[in-house]
Order: C-alpha cells, then structure tokens, then sequence
C-alpha cells in the first residue's frame, strides 16, 4: 500500500491513483517507416525490471494529472516524483533511465530528430 | 487443437522406486514408518545434461519429467534457486479448468485437463484432483451473452459446459444468495463438470519424485548466475554451484522470466505483478464447487481442509515484492460477503501474494527463442497452475524435438511482432 | 461560502436528491445527531479551466484577487473559487446566477486559452455539519481529516468509498460535499448509513 | 430448568475458583452456557477463565485425531480451546475461549466432534493415527481413480473446525475507518503503555491497540511485581487515566493490530460489541481501522513455548505462565495435584503462585545446576524440586491424572534412570518465551537468533518503526519498561516531536534467568515414533515424529515440513508451535535453527473477522448504482432495468403481464410507425474546448475533423494504438473552438482519461481542455416518422424543416420554454431528435414529450428495443459486435477511415501486414432459413456441423434478434474471412444438438437505402 505524493495534491493513498505502466516510451509516427516488429516493441515490450522502475502514474480520484515515478519494484521505496517531460533527477532514476534498452530501440531513434517530443516523456 | 489422449509416456515408478498405497502405508506403520525412502534424491550438480530446466515448479518438474518419461530423454537436471514449488505452484488458489474461450486456449489447458485426469496414477502420488466443477457466474445482460458465446465455443471445441439458471445454481450450491434485487444478482451462470481443484504442493511432490524415479537430478538451493553462449548458441549454464555444460536450456520460472531473459539478452513482453489470495479458517463443508464471478471479482472454494480459498485479479503495478495492495482482498472479501452472506462471520486466516508474469494478450509463451537450444515456457499471468501438466507436456515436447507442436505453436514469441495475438484480455475478465 | 445562499426557489426544477425522504436517525442512547446533511439545492457550480491569465475575468467576476492556491479555497461573498487541478478551478455562486456568470466568463475570456463550463446540473453538493462529521468520512475518505490537517478553506478531490467527491472544510464541523449527480442517491445512502452510529439527519 | 441442575453442576459451583484474588468481579455473577450446560463466572472472565472456574478442562477436540483438548493458554496464542459461539444467525465458529470475554447468557459450544465431546466417533482416528502419519493422503486413496471423489467427500467431512451459522444472513453491523496517526503502537503491554505515555506527551497524534480487553498485557498476570511501588493493575489505572486525558491519544482495547504493508499502512480490528450480551444496534459489532502512521513500536509481547513430550496434548497440560494468569488475574486454581515442568527460571513464579493458592506443586526442571533468587524461593515455600529430570510421559484419557518422571540427559534425548510415576491434575509448562514478531517480519522487518534467549528477535527494520518489550526480545519487566519508553521517545522524534528522555518507572520483580535449556524434544524412552505422541503443533496434531518423517522423506525445507505436515497451518498460526517445529527440524537435519530458517510471516496476525474486512461494501452499497433523472418515471410505469456498467437502464416497459419480446416487438414497432421515446441520458458526454480541439479530435478519430461546420454532427470511430475499435461516438461542433463529444455509457470514464492522457503526456502542445458533461445534460431521444409532429406539438420554437435543420445538425432551441440542444442524429435510422436539456428539467421534459405525443401514440422504448432497431439498420455496439480485437476494416467501416491524415491514434498498427489477411473475423449479417427463428446470441457458425470435435469455427454471433419490422429474426455475426462467405450457407451448432441454417447476408435488414432519416 503505496503513500505517493502527488506533485499538486500532496501524500495520497495509492488507491487514489493509477499506474501507467513504463515511462519514456517514445511513441513513432506513421511516417517514421519502421518495421512491423520495430512497432511492436513500442506497442508490446514493456521493461520489466526487478529494482528501479520509471513509470507513469495518474491522480485519479484527484487531480487527474499524469506525472513520473522512479520506483523500486522489490522494496517499494518511492525514489522520486518528477514531472511528465523531464527525465529523472536522482542517481537511481538517472541510472535506470540511462540503462534502459529503450533508449536504443528504433522507435526512439526515430522520435529524436523531430525537435517536436513525440515520447510519452511529454513535451 | 488435440483430441487425442496426450501421450502421457512411462507410467507409474518404473525406476523401482518405493510405491505409495494403503498397503505401504500399513505395513509401513508396522516400524513406525522408519523406513520410508526420500521422495527424490538430493543429487549434486554432474557437469553435463542433455537439458537443463530451469525452475523447480511445477511447469519445470512437469517439463523434466515428460523429457524423461514421453522422450527418453534421461540425462536431465531442474535447478531451483530454492525449494520446489516455492513460487507460484505453492501460492496460487488452485483452480483447475479448461473452459477457454479461444481455440488456441481451449487446446492446451484441455490438453491439461486431460493429464490431470490421470495425474495422480501415473504418478503414484495422489494430488488430489477434484473434479467437484468449476461454476462460473453472470450477474447481467452483457454478461449472459458473454457466456453464451463461450459456452458455445467451448462445447465446439469438445469440451464439457453447462449452463445453469439461477435456480439450479441454489441447488448447486445451497449458500449462495440469488435474490434478483441484489446489485450483482446471479443471473446465470456455465459449469464445467470436469473442473475443479488439486493440492498444489503435492503436483511439484509428485513430478519431482516421479522425475527422480526415472533419473532426472533434481538441485534445490542452486542459483543460476548466467547463461554461457558461443555465439547465438546456448552452451551451459552457470550457477552458484558451478558451471553445467549443456546444450538445452528450458526456463520456466514464472515470476523472474524478465530476469531470466535479460540473462540471455531478450526482452520478453512480460509485467511482473502481484496476484494475492487468501483463506479462512476451516469449516465444515458449506461450498463443494469453485464459484468465479468476473463481476464482482472474485473466486472462491472450500479445501479439503475445510478452508475458504479466495481470489482475484492481478494488481495494477509491477512487483517483485510477493505482497499487493489492501483493497484487493479487501474487496474480495466484500464481493465474497455479497455472494456468500454467511461467510459474513468466518475470519481470514492466511493471506499471500505470488509474482505472476502476464503478457499483453493475457496468454502465455511457449517458445524458441533467438539463442539456439535457449527455450522459455513464461507469461502464464494467473493460468499457470491449471495448466502446468499441459504446459509441461508440450514444453517438453517443444525442447526434444526443437519445434513446437501444433498446441503449442500459436504460443511463440514473434506473434507480438505479427500481431496476430490470442486475446484472453477481452474475453477473460477475471483471469486464474 | 456560498452553501449559505442556498436560494433553490429561484431555479425551479429538480434536484439529485429530490426523491429522497427527510429523516433523523439519532442514537438510542442519548438521542444525538452527529451529522446533518443538507442538499444546496441548485447551487451554481462553474468548472473553469486556464492559466494565470484567467486571473482579470474571474476576479472580475468573483472579487477573488488571486487563483486559490493548491488545496486551497477562496471565498468572497457568496462566491468561491476551490481549487481541483493545477489549471483547474470550480466556482460556486448563487443558485440561479451560474447561467449569467457562466456568460460573462465566456465573454471575458474570449482571447485567453481557457475553458468555461456550467456544472451546476451535473455536480450536487451538500452541506456536512456536526460533531461527528470528520468521524463518518474517515469511514469512506482516506484522506487526513484531523482539523489540524484538513483545516477551515481547504479543499480535496478524493474518494469516498466508492465515489470520486470533492470536500471543503467550510469550519470544523462544517464541509461541503460536492460529488457527480448519478452518485448523489449512493453518497447519501452511504452517509445516512455511516453516520447512523454518531445519529444522522437528512435534511433534503 | 430444573433439568440442568439435575444433571450438570449447580451453577454457583465454580469449584476452581479461589476465594479472593484476580481481576473478576465476584459481585457480578454471569450465567453462561457450554454444550447445553449452564455454567456461572464472572465479569472479568473470557470464557476460558469461566470454564477453569467450572474445573473443565476438555473443551474441544483436534482437527486430525480428533483427539480430546484443553485450554493450554490465556490469549491469541491458543491453539485448542475453540469454540462456536451465539446461536442461529449470531453464531460464530472457531473462537479462541481465551479471548472470548464472558457475558450474561453466553452461549457456546464445543466443535469438531460427533456425537458429542466426550464420545466423539471421529477419536477413531486417534486410534488409527499410526496409519496416518504427516502426508498419508499423497500416499493412498488413488486406487480405482474414479472412488477420489468419494474418499474426499469422507475426508471433507471429516475435516473442517467449526460450523458456520444456521440461518445466513448475519444481522450484526460492521464498520470500517481510516485513520492517521504520528505513531501507531501495537501492544499494550508495559513497554507499549510507557512507548505511548512518552509519544503522547511529546504532543503526537497516538494510537494504542491492544487485543485484550484491558491494558497491562503480561503484569495484569504478575502478583510479585511493583512498578513505582503500585501493583502493576494501579501503575497500568494510571497510566491509562494519563493517556485518556490526552486529546491526541486514541485508545483502542479489544483491538488487534493484524496487518503491517508498505509504507505504514496498518490494519487492525476492534470487537467493539462481542463482549457485549446485549449489543446498541447502533453500533457495529467490529471496526477495522486502516490506519497510515508516520512510526510504529510495536511492543506484541511474547508467547510462551510448550515442551515437547509424549501426552502433552492432555487436557490439563497448560503453558506455566497462563497458568499463573488464570490464578493472578482471574483468580482460578486450573488444578490442586501440579506439576511444573520447566527448561527456566519463569515457571518458578507459576509454582509459587500455585503453592500459595493451596496447590500441590512438584517441579520438575530439565536444568541440572539450579540457582538463583527463584529456585531458592520455591525450595524455601517446601516445594520439590527435581532436577535434570523430565516428564516423560503423561497419561490420563480426557484429563491429565499421572506423569512418569525420569531423569534425563541434558538434551533430554535419553532416561537415565526409570521413572518414578506420580497422579496430577494439572501440568504446567514452561519451553522458554518466544517474541511475537509477527508485525515487524510483515513489514520485512530482519531477524536473527539469539543464542542465549533461544529464539529470533528483531534486528534491522524496514518501515519506519521501532521494537520494543518482550516483543523485541527484552523480557525482564525493568527492561521492557525501559526499552518501551526509548522506543516511544524515539518514535516521537522520528515523527517530528519534541521530547525529553525522562526516566523509567522503578520495577520490582524477582530476578530471575531468561535463559532456557536447549530439550526440543523430551524423550520417552521408547524408540522413534512409538509410545504417546508428542505434539508440537496442537491444533493440527503434528507431532514431533512427523516433521522427523518429513524429513526422512525428503521435505527438508523449513517450507517443505509446513505444507507437508501442516505445521504452524493452523489457526493460531503456529505461535507456540513455530520455535519447536523449528528446532526438530534442525536437529533432525543435523543443522543450527538460524541455518534452517523461519517461515516468513504474513497478515493476518490473528484470523480477522470477512464482515469488518467488508465493512459496509455489501448490499445496497457494494457497488454505486447510478440513475437518470428519469428514473422515477421508468419506475412509476413499470419498466424493467438492466445493469449497463454502474447505470441503471429501462430494459423495457412491459404492459399488462407481456413478455420481454412482446413488449420490444410493440416498441420496436412504434418507432417505425410512429414515434419513441428513449432515456439516453447515460451516453457519455464531454465538453472540448480550446484552439486545438478540432486538431486533437483529428488524431482522435480516424476520420477527419478539421472542417466540421458549426452546428454539425460527426460520427467518429476510436481505436486503441493497436488498431482495435475502444469506442465510437457522435461529436458536434458547438463554436470554432469548441465540440460536444458523446461516447458510449460504458466507455465514458474511459474516454475521458484515454483523452486526458494524450493531451498531457504526448500532446501537451495541443490548447485543449476537456470536461465532463455526462450528468449535466438529460438526454430524450424521440425517433420515428412522427418524430417531428411530436415535437412541434411539444412546442418546439425552431423549423424542424430538413432544409433548415438537417440530418446531422444540431440547433438550440426553446420546448416549453426550456432552452434544448436538439441533435438531429440517428441510431435507429428513423427521423430522430436527441434533446438534451439541463438535467434539473429532464423529468419535466419526458414528461412533457409523452403527454404531447400521447395523440400520436408515443411509445417509451427500453435499450432492448434500441439494440433491435440499431440492428435493423446494421449499427453496431462496441463491446458488442468488437471485443477489443477487431479493427473498423473488420466491421466494413473502412469508410470511416481517413486515407489521407499523416497520423492518428492506431493508424500504424492498422498497417501492419498481419491486419490484412483474408481469415480476420468480419461483420456479417446472417439470414436464418427458418426465418422466424432467432440465433442465440453467442452461438458459433461453422461451414460443416457434421465434423468431429474439435470443431473448425467461423466465429460467433454478436447480434440477434426477433425483427417485427423485418418481419423475420436478424442477426449479426463476425465470422472468420466473413465478407467473401456472402451468399453462402453456414451453420450453428446449438447446445442442445440441434443446428440452425444460415445464409450470409450484408448486416442490413431494413431500409438499406436509407431513406427513412427524414421521416
């Protein structure tokens, strides 16, 4: 039973709220021309780690805004809060974001170059 | 899908092992049962196998044996980091049914069905399989259609589906409430006879013993650190008791298949989740069936301890922790309650929670993999004990002969890249 | 507050809990009641949504000299702003006049990214007041509701039981409920229930 | 009633109890009435303390032997003595009687056993235990397979505890609170209480629970003990009086603190009315509190062990500190010939105690070299003391009567001498004290085990909490008292408060060794597995040879020794078995007890009541039920209702005792003829503003949006990012800026958040805002070719003319005076208006539209005629004909999909090669031979019904219904490569083995043309 603490409201019950799975996915275009299997890792592959998790999560029954979460999947330890569209401040949350195959996956490649964010980093 | 018999392969304890039956158990009470043999061997890693499992539950020990039994094939190790069935096969609400909407679905957990039906003989270890029904309730118009349409697919598909008015579900089952004013009233509700429940520490029992009968190693306490590849080949395995050279390596350790995976540098379509369940104290008998409501959420049956067995769907964030969030079981109480007014004064006993590894359509993978001799068998979600003779069977099948067979071919990883998915998610509701 | 300027008579039509029947429940030992709900009847309810720009329009309007901060409500006269969301805000006005201020916000706010909404039919809101009132939401509300915590002016989005609710602490033993209409019948239900033990009254 | 007396004892003989002493009140006399007897105790009694008042000793029987037990303890720890309290629907199986507090009118029963607990045919088990050893049931009843069943059905029979309630429907109320606090302490034992008085005065927020019905745990049980000179019971008076005066302390007696999750989220329950005979009906009977603390000490105290010898099972073998609890604080003598047989100092204390109250007392102590202040002061009183000596066996049928005492070796694994005998009535026992760490090993708490205590202690935390007392380890009063107000000060700062170290009460106990002997199994002197059982769990009567055969077998994890021989499976969760269990283990395996291991622990700390759990979740309040502002007259006119998500919906209206189909058939009829009148007011609406709205809804739909007119309606079909269909809709656009978006009843929420989530984690350039509207507006959907008539009878103030108000368009407007937003869509394929109003008139507006359309024959239509009429013209429902696996080119509604915008939301899933193939699942219509015969919904196509099983299937009827318009029945079907099957035959294959011919057909069955939409 999670306490998370919602950037606007402050400390909720988990119940409050809802998990959005992987943060950082980039999502690709139409027009990024990528295979169909390059697609299905952004529209199947979640990561899956046992340790530091980035994910999304939602103040439901509140504020209704999305924000990111770096958390620990076997102790539960919430590391850091940070908003949709930056990416992890703490030295775990850097790691996990950085260590993550999801940075090398064609998808992203293709969402770099468009200077406008079309991850679900948010802009 | 499979209509015949599976091939259930050598039978009984042909490795001369003791035999388990009323006779041995009186003569044996004789010296004050002194003397009987140890279920299956402690044996010490030997540096090569044919196979290597991974994962001593009950897939992997099921996976061992009919390598063994149905293949010949006898120079086999499962290495457990810990005690078998530790995982999911010990934590998990025992339901066994092949019911299945889809034809893919329906194919392997009735290829189960079929196993368990002859389980516990051709083990000579009695897993208590109790085909006391598995009764599936509707509580609304959308729901009786739903049902409808599994339940004529399932009798398509040959396999047994009832289904029963409210009425008959009060004879059924005597305790249930089947007032119509109720928010969820029992509209309905499609029984398969033939489902039912088994004692989940007793099917690992039996696999590793009757594995060991024909020569399988089976490791406990043994960890596995990495897997040695040359190139896109898999040649061994290393572990915290050393290195085990092979050529075949089947993982099947629901719960760290991420893990497992990342080992070998593949990335499954997997989220690890937290799937609780809880018992009551025992009573006398009041519910000889297992009741599943996909509405209010919950499933439940009576042990034969006499034990309320409750569960209900996975929880909503990834976990490794074994241990979920309060509202599920608090809410699986309430909708137990609502069903069930009578359980209003029993008391929760026991709580746990497993990690359950569940893919995006909710169904499982059965697969080779990019790395030659390399195999997984993950992804069962809350399936997975129902299927674990099934799962076992083909899995074993898949690693012997390198190719899968026909139940198990639409289980393969690259439909998440076809797309061309078996959608339990639409269909399953609640999921176990 | 504006609860206070409960002139349901101006607007005529019904309300989420017209159907439902006055009562009292109190304890047997004793005869207390420890919550009484009232309905405010039709009170105005304006979802506004927009950045600090819409500051002018709606002190303009309101007489609110600044956007309630997070948590946080702003009450000038009959009027108040609460806050739901970052760029989020409810008003509250007169039963009657939401129509009219729902106008001069949509004329006000012409140039700025901003959206006005009339909620006054699809929101219902009660008046919470007794003793017993933070007892008989801890009951559903997860919330901190310890008037050291959950003080007078502060407001919340959150759940009570199985209904998303909006609360004002209006003072110590007074709230605002505020809670979509199609759950109005199960929130009432559900606080004629748990406040039974305390005593409970509906007022309509 | 005069019966009883007859036969049982007089109901003032409460033969064991002492004539002063305890914490009853003797001037309150309280009947009660066990398996039919009626038995007098007191208040201040538990049920089990009333029974020892009585000299009754056997109260029930185990759950495998059946064999016959006694009370054994005082608390949650109790493992035999269980009962089935209240009668009819208040009954209640498997209390513990030592947690049971009396009242006037009691009523309890023994369980698990038949006819009755002195002769119970289920003790044959007992005889034949020898052949039903640990596991025996893997081992046998497989032979003929097909006899499990019936072997089960004698097992379950045989097994189970109690029996649930004779009537169902339990009457008692239940509630459930949150709750937040600085700190939470579990126990209210001295080191809880003194944790609690120091948080309490540094100013915090304070909960202390503790399950007894008073505080003071353990001391309430101790005559030798002084804390600042008081006895115990007046220091605790004190303490209380303190706490109660402060504002931020909650006291909650009667209260188990059973659960400890993440981050201090702690649940525990009050029995807030059990331990009244006569119960407010106000108030609940339990409260589960879910509390979130900012620190936790939990102070649980400590369970005594048993010891491990042959017979210890006898009623009247009890542990030596409840022993002293029943003399000290409840003023009953359990027995007058005692033996106390001991591994430590502690149950010297219990000897004096029973010395002192007039018993008989021998010790007889495993230890060889005894000293210390206790042993000198039971030798002083003239009490026997052997030591180095064990008793061996205990003997007696359903009481202890006699022990053998042999001196043994100091592991007590061999006699060395022959025994002597002696007669008793009472045993009490002593195997050291093991802390209760239940909560902190729930919160992943670490422990360790310490060689000197003989048992595990917390080490290291996980949560934010702190461990104090017995619980922690720290036995010896002083120190508990100690050790819970540093626990308590450091809670408090932890929390942010402020607080002084101050200084402990001053203790007086005697001094006395923590240290027990290590002898887990005592020995009989017989050889392995023979003579009397030695049991270490109790309740599931697993026996010190069974966890030896486990392992024998192979079962050596400590895992593997709880699930094959249940032990610590029980109800009392293993807490006087666990220790013992553990240690067998070891030894067995030649291994250390810290090398072997614990089970971990989980919630609940003691079983927790299903009805506080539920709290007021059930009935009425299980789930909201969400109604129209119509509802009243649906109700008022007899129409039936259907669960649509958590809305309440029409069905249908049946008039003078007609069918469901009777009934649809005249209303589908009316709105083709004439004109009905739907309740749409559940449609999910949304409110979009902003300068992008039009551009967001363009990567919404998959149609396009950027050049709507004002005024104008659109259909528009959502999918998933995976291409599949979620939901569809009709949005209108109300200004540049500005759109009415409707989505489907189930899917509004979901909308609205898919719709969220877009514009604030990928689009958050986009300028919209989005708002629900659902609930603001009713909605009256009035369709049929006399549609217009009625609404220009009603008043309406605008031309209905199609020139000035065309199909897809939207108007405002004035009926009776009321401003509407008339849409001009259609689901039925009639002339249609949907009018929305502000909700507060949506009554008046029904109303209004049923009185001027009475003259044309207005006809009110539920959501099955609805679903016939949409089926009629083809349209589909999602979530009906889609099941989230079918995409728009399935269901033929490639029209609607834009081949020209770059993106929008499953676009590129939709191009994805394996969405073109040929054996997708398509939407067909299908055209019964026998025409009037209608398809079951769900029911299966395939080409040849003649093949074997498994069948090749098609796919499955989404759709189907009795058309009176028609004529005949309509159905509508998804069926693998459907569209190229057009014009050819399948089958369905019915339950009852019957087959229903079809023909394949365009999913249109009426007025394809369309030319019925301007009435």
């Amino acid at each position: 039973m999670l306490l998370i603490t919602c950037p606007h409201c402050g400390p909720r019950e988990e119940s409050e709220f809802s998990c959005g799975g992987e943060a950082h996915i980039a999502r690709p275009l139409a027009e990024n021309n990528l295979t169909d299997a390059e697609f299905a890792d952004y529209l199947f592959l979640r990561d899956n780690p046992k340790g530091m998790f980035l994910e999304r999560w939602r103040h439901a029954a509140g504020c209704r805004r999305w924000f990111n979460m770096a958390r620990d999947t076997v102790t539960h330890e919430i590391v850091e809060i940070y908003p949709m569209g930056n990416t992890p401040k703490s030295k775990a949350g850097k790691a996990a974001h950085a260590d993550s195959w999801r940075r090398d996956t064609a998808a992203e490649a293709a969402a770099k170059p468009a200077s406008k964010s079309r991850s679900k980093q948010g802009g | 899908m499979a209509t015949d018999q599976p091939d259930r392969g050598l039978r009984g304890l042909p490795g001369g092992k003791q035999k388990y039956s009323a006779f041995a158990l009186a003569k044996k009470a004789m010296n004050y049962h002194q003397d009987w043999q140890c279920a299956w061997r402690d044996a010490p890693p030997q540096s090569e196998y044919d196979v290597v499992v991974i994962g001593g539950g009950g897939h992997g020990l099921a996976t061992a044996y009919y390598l063994a039994a149905v293949h010949g094939i006898k120079r086999v190790a499962v290495i457990e980091k810990g005690w078998l069935g530790g995982g999911n096969t010990g934590r998990n609400t025992t339901i066994i049914r092949s019911n299945y909407l889809w034809d893919e679905s329906a194919a392997i957990y009735e290829h189960a069905m079929k196993l368990w039906e002859g389980m516990s003989q051709d083990l000579n270890f009695n897993v208590m399989f109790s085909q006391r029904g598995v009764l599936t309730i509707a509580h609304s118009e959308h729901e009786l259609r739903e049902m409808s349409r599994r339940v004529h697919a399932i009798r398509l598909n040959g396999i047994d589906s009832d289904i029963l008015g409210p009425k008959e579900i009060k004879d059924f089952v005597p305790i249930i409430n089947i007032d119509q004013n109720i928010r969820y009233p029992v509209m309905g509700g499609f029984l398969q006879k033939r489902g039912g429940t088994a004692r989940h520490d007793a099917v690992a029992w039996g696999y590793a013993r009757a594995a060991d009968d024909l020569g399988v190693d089976i490791i406990q306490n043994c960890e596995v650190t990495g897997l040695r590849r040359n190139g896109r080949r898999i040649v061994g395995v290393e572990t915290s008791r050393g290195f085990i050279k092979t050529r075949k390596v089947g993982c099947v350790v629901a719960g760290h298949s991420s893990v497992m995976a990342a080992m070998a540098d593949i990335r499954l379509p997997l989220a690890s989740r937290p799937l609780q369940a809880l018992v009551s104290e025992p009573i006398k008998p009041v519910l000889d069936t297992v009741i599943m409501s996909n509405a209010v959420h919950m499933y439940i049956s009576q042990s034969d301890k006499g034990e309320m067995v409750l569960g209900a769907g996975v929880d909503k964030y990834n976990s490794y922790a074994q241990r979920g969030s309060f509202p599920v079981p608090e809410h699986m109480i309430a909708a137990a309650v609502e069903l069930f007014p009578v359980l209003s004064r029993l008391r929760m006993l026991r709580h746990w929670g497993g990690i359950v590894d569940t893919c995006p359509d909710a169904s499982p993978i059965i697969s080779k993999t990019d790395v030659d001799g390399l195999y997984f068998n993950c992804g069962w979600g809350t399936g997975g004990f129902k299927a674990t003779p099934g799962s076992g069977h083909v899995f074993a099948d898949l690693i012997a002969n390198d190719r899968p067979n026909s139940i198990a071919a639409p289980y393969a990883l690259d439909r998440f890249q076809t797309g061309l998915l078996i959608d339990e998610h639409g269909a399953a509701g609640v999921a176990h | 507050m504006a609860s206070t300027a409960n002139k349901g008579s101006r607007a005529p039509g019904r309300t989420a809990l017209s159907g439902k029947t006055k009562q009292t429940i109190a304890t047997p030992d004793g005869g207390r009641v420890g919550l009484a709900i009232t309905e405010l009847s039709h009170l105005g309810k304006i979802n506004l949504r927009g950045g600090d720009d819409i500051l002018p329009a709606v002190k303009k309007h309101t007489g609110c000299s600044n956007l309630p901060e997070n948590n946080r409500t702003v009450q000038i006269g009959e009027r108040t702003l609460i806050w739901l969301a970052p760029d989020e805000f409810l008003v509250l006005c007169e039963a009657g006049e939401e129509a009219g201020l729902h106008s001069q916000l949509m004329l006000d706010l012409g140039k700025v990214h901003a959206a006005v909404t009339n909620v006054t039919d699809a929101l219902c809101a009660l008046s919470l007041r007794g003793q017993a009132l933070r007892k008989v939401l801890a009951k559903g509300c997860a919330l901190d509701l310890h008037p050291s915590v959950f003080t007078a002016g502060m407001c919340a989005q959150t759940i009570l039981s199985h209904a998303a609710v909006t609360l004002v602490a209006v003072s110590d033993d007074q709230f605002t409920l505020i809670c979509r209409t199609s759950f109005a019948a199960y929130v009432h239900d559900w606080l004629m229930d748990a406040g039974l033990e305390y005593g409970v009254s509906f007022k309509g | 009633m005069s019966g009883t007396s007859l036969f049982g004892r007089g109901k003032k003989d409460q033969v064991s109890r002492a004539a002063s002493g305890g914490r009853v009140d003797r001037a309150r006399p309280l009947t009660f009435t066990f398996d039919g007897k009626s038995y007098q105790g007191y208040e201040g009694d538990t049920l089990a303390s009333a029974l020892l008042a009585n000299n009754i000793h056997l109260v029930g029987r185990s759950f495998k032997y059946h064999r016959p037990r006694g009370i054994i303890a005082v608390g949650s720890e109790e493992p035999n003595a269980l009962v089935r309290v209240g009668r009819g629907a208040k009954a209640e199986p498997n209390l513990r009687a030592t947690q049971v507090e009396l009242y006037d009118g009691l009523y309890a029963e023994s369980q698990n056993r038949f006819p009755s607990l002195k002769f119970d045919i289920g003790a044959v088990n007992s005889i034949l235990q020898r052949f039903f050893p640990a596991g025996f049931y893997y081992k046998t009843f497989m032979w003929p397979a097909s006899m499990w069943m019936t072997y089960e059905h004698v097992i379950r029979n045989a097994a189970g505890l109690g029996k649930v309630a004779d009537d169902h429907n339990d009457p008692d109320r239940y509630e459930k609170t949150n709750a937040h606090c600085d700190v939470l302490i579990a126990g209210g034992g001295v080191a809880g209480l003194m944790a609690a008085l120091q948080a309490g005065r540094s100013g915090a927020r304070v909960i202390l629970a503790d399950e007894q019905n008073e505080f003071g745990g353990w001391l309430l049980g101790e005559s030798d003990t002084t804390i600042d000179g008081k006895t115990p019971a007046d220091w605790v008076a004190g303490v209380v009086a303190e706490l109660e005066a402060m504002p931020e302390v909650t006291l909650l007696p009667r209260t188990t603190v059973f659960g400890y999750m993440d981050h201090n989220y702690i649940t525990l329950t009050e029995r807030v009315t059990d331990h009244l005979g006569e119960r407010p009906v106000h108030l609940p009977r339990q409260r589960m509190w879910k509390v979130r603390a900012g620190q936790t000490v939990l102070a649980q105290g400590a369970h005594e062990r048993p010891l491990v010898f042959s017979g210890n099972d006898l009623p009247g073998v009890m542990l030596s500190g409840a022993v002293r609890s029943y003399i000290n604080r409840y003023g009953v003598v359990p027995g007058n010939r005692t033996v106390v047989f001991t591994n430590n100092d502690d149950a010297y204390r219990t000897a004096l105690a029973l010395h002192s109250a007039g018993a008989n007392v021998v010790v007889v102590d495993l230890r060889r070299d005894l000293k210390g202040e206790l042993v000198k002061a039971v030798r002083a009183a003239g009490i026997q003391v052997m030591s180095g000596s064990a008793v061996t066996i205990a003997a007696g049928t359903q009481r202890i009567a006699r022990v053998e005492i042999s001196p043994v070796n100091e592991g007590a694994t061999e006699v060395l001498d022959d025994p002597i005998h002696m007669d008793c009535d009472l045993l009490a026992m002593s195997g050291g004290l093991t802390p209760a760490v239940h909560l902190h090993s729930q919160a992943r708490g670490k422990l360790g085990w310490d060689e000197q205590l003989l048992c595990f202690k917390p080490t290291t935390v996980h949560e934010a909490s702190f461990n104090a007392g017995a619980g922690n380890g720290v036995f010896a009063a002083d120190k508990a008292i100690e050790n819970g107000m540093q626990a308590g000060t450091a809670a408090a700062r932890a929390a942010g408060f402020d607080i002084a170290d101050g200084s402990a009460p001053e203790v007086a106990a005697p001094a006395q060794s923590w240290r027990p002997l290590a002898a887990w199994k005592v020995t009989n002197g017989m050889g392995e597995g023979e003579g009397p059982k030695a049991f270490v769990d109790y309740q599931n009567d697993v026996t010190a040879s069974d966890v030896k055969l486990a392992v024998r077998e192979g079962y050596q994890s400590v895992e593997h020794v709880k699930r094959y021989t249940t032990l610590g499976m029980a109800t009392d969760q293993g807490k006087t078995s666990n220790i013992n269990g553990l240690a067998i283990l070891a030894e067995s395996l030649g291994n250390e007890i810290p090398q072997v291991g614990t089970t971990t622990f989980r919630m609940p700390y003691t079983p927790s009541g299903f009805g506080a759990i539920a709290g007021r979740d059930i009935g009425d309040l299980f789930d909201p039920v969400r109604l129209t502002r119509m509802d009243d007259w649906h109700r008022a006119n007899g129409a039936t209702f259907e669960h649509v998500g958590q809305w309440m919906r029409a069905w249908y209206y049946p008039k003078d005792g007609e069918t469901l189909r009777e009934a649809v058939d005249r209303e589908v009829l009316a709105a083709r003829t004439t004109a009905g009148l739907l309740d749409a007011s559940t449609l999910g609406k949304i409110d979009i503003q902003g300068p992008d709205a039009a551009e967001f809804l363009n990567r919404l739909y998959t149609n396009s949006w950027l050049k709507l007119g004002i005024g104008k309606c659109r259909y528009g079909l959502m999918l998933k990012d995976d291409g599949m269909v979620m939901d569809d809709g009709v949005t209108t656009r109300l200004g540049e800026n500005h759109f009415h978006m409707t989505t489907t009843t189930g899917g509004a929420a979901g909308v609205l958040d898919w719709m969220e989530e877009w514009l604030q984690t990928e689009w958050p350039e986009l300028k919209v805002y989005l708002t629900s509207v659902t609930e603001e507006w009713s909605v009256a959907t009035l369709s049929g070719p006399n549609a217009g008539k009625i609404l220009k009878a009603a008043g309406v103030d605008i031309s209905l003319d199609p020139v000035d108000f065309p199909f897809m368009a939207m108007r405002e407007a004035h009926i009776a005076g009321l401003p509407v937003r008339i849409f001009r869509i259609s689901f039925t394929g009639e002339l249609s208006y949907e009018i929305n109003i502000r909700a507060r008139h949506g009554l008046a507006l029904w109303t209004h539209l049923m009185k001027a359309g009475a003259e044309f024959g207005i006809t009110p239509y539920g959501t099955e005629a609805m679903h016939v009429l949409r089926a009629e013209k083809g349209f589909i429902i999602v979530g009906q004909e889609t099941d989230g696996s079918v995409t728009p080119q399935d269901l033929g509604m490639d029209w609607i999909v834009s081949k020209v915008k770059p993106d929008y939301i499953g676009k590129r899933a939709l191009d994805r090669a394996s969405m073109a193939a040929d054996n997708r699942k398509q939407l067909v219509g299908l055209r019964t031979k026998e025409r009037k015969q209608v398809i079951p919904e769900g029911a299966h196509a395939v080409l040849d019904p003649n093949q074997p099983m498994p069948m090749d299937m098609l796919g499955q009827v989404t759709s189907s219904y009795y058309s009176p318009n028609v004529g005949s029945s309509i159905a509508m079907a998804m069926l693998k490569g459907g569209r190229a099957l057009m014009g050819g035959t399948v089958y369905l294959p019915m339950l009852d083995g019957s087959v229903i011919e079809a023909e394949v057909v365009e999913p249109i069955f009426y007025d394809p043309k369309g030319e019925r939409i301007n009435g």
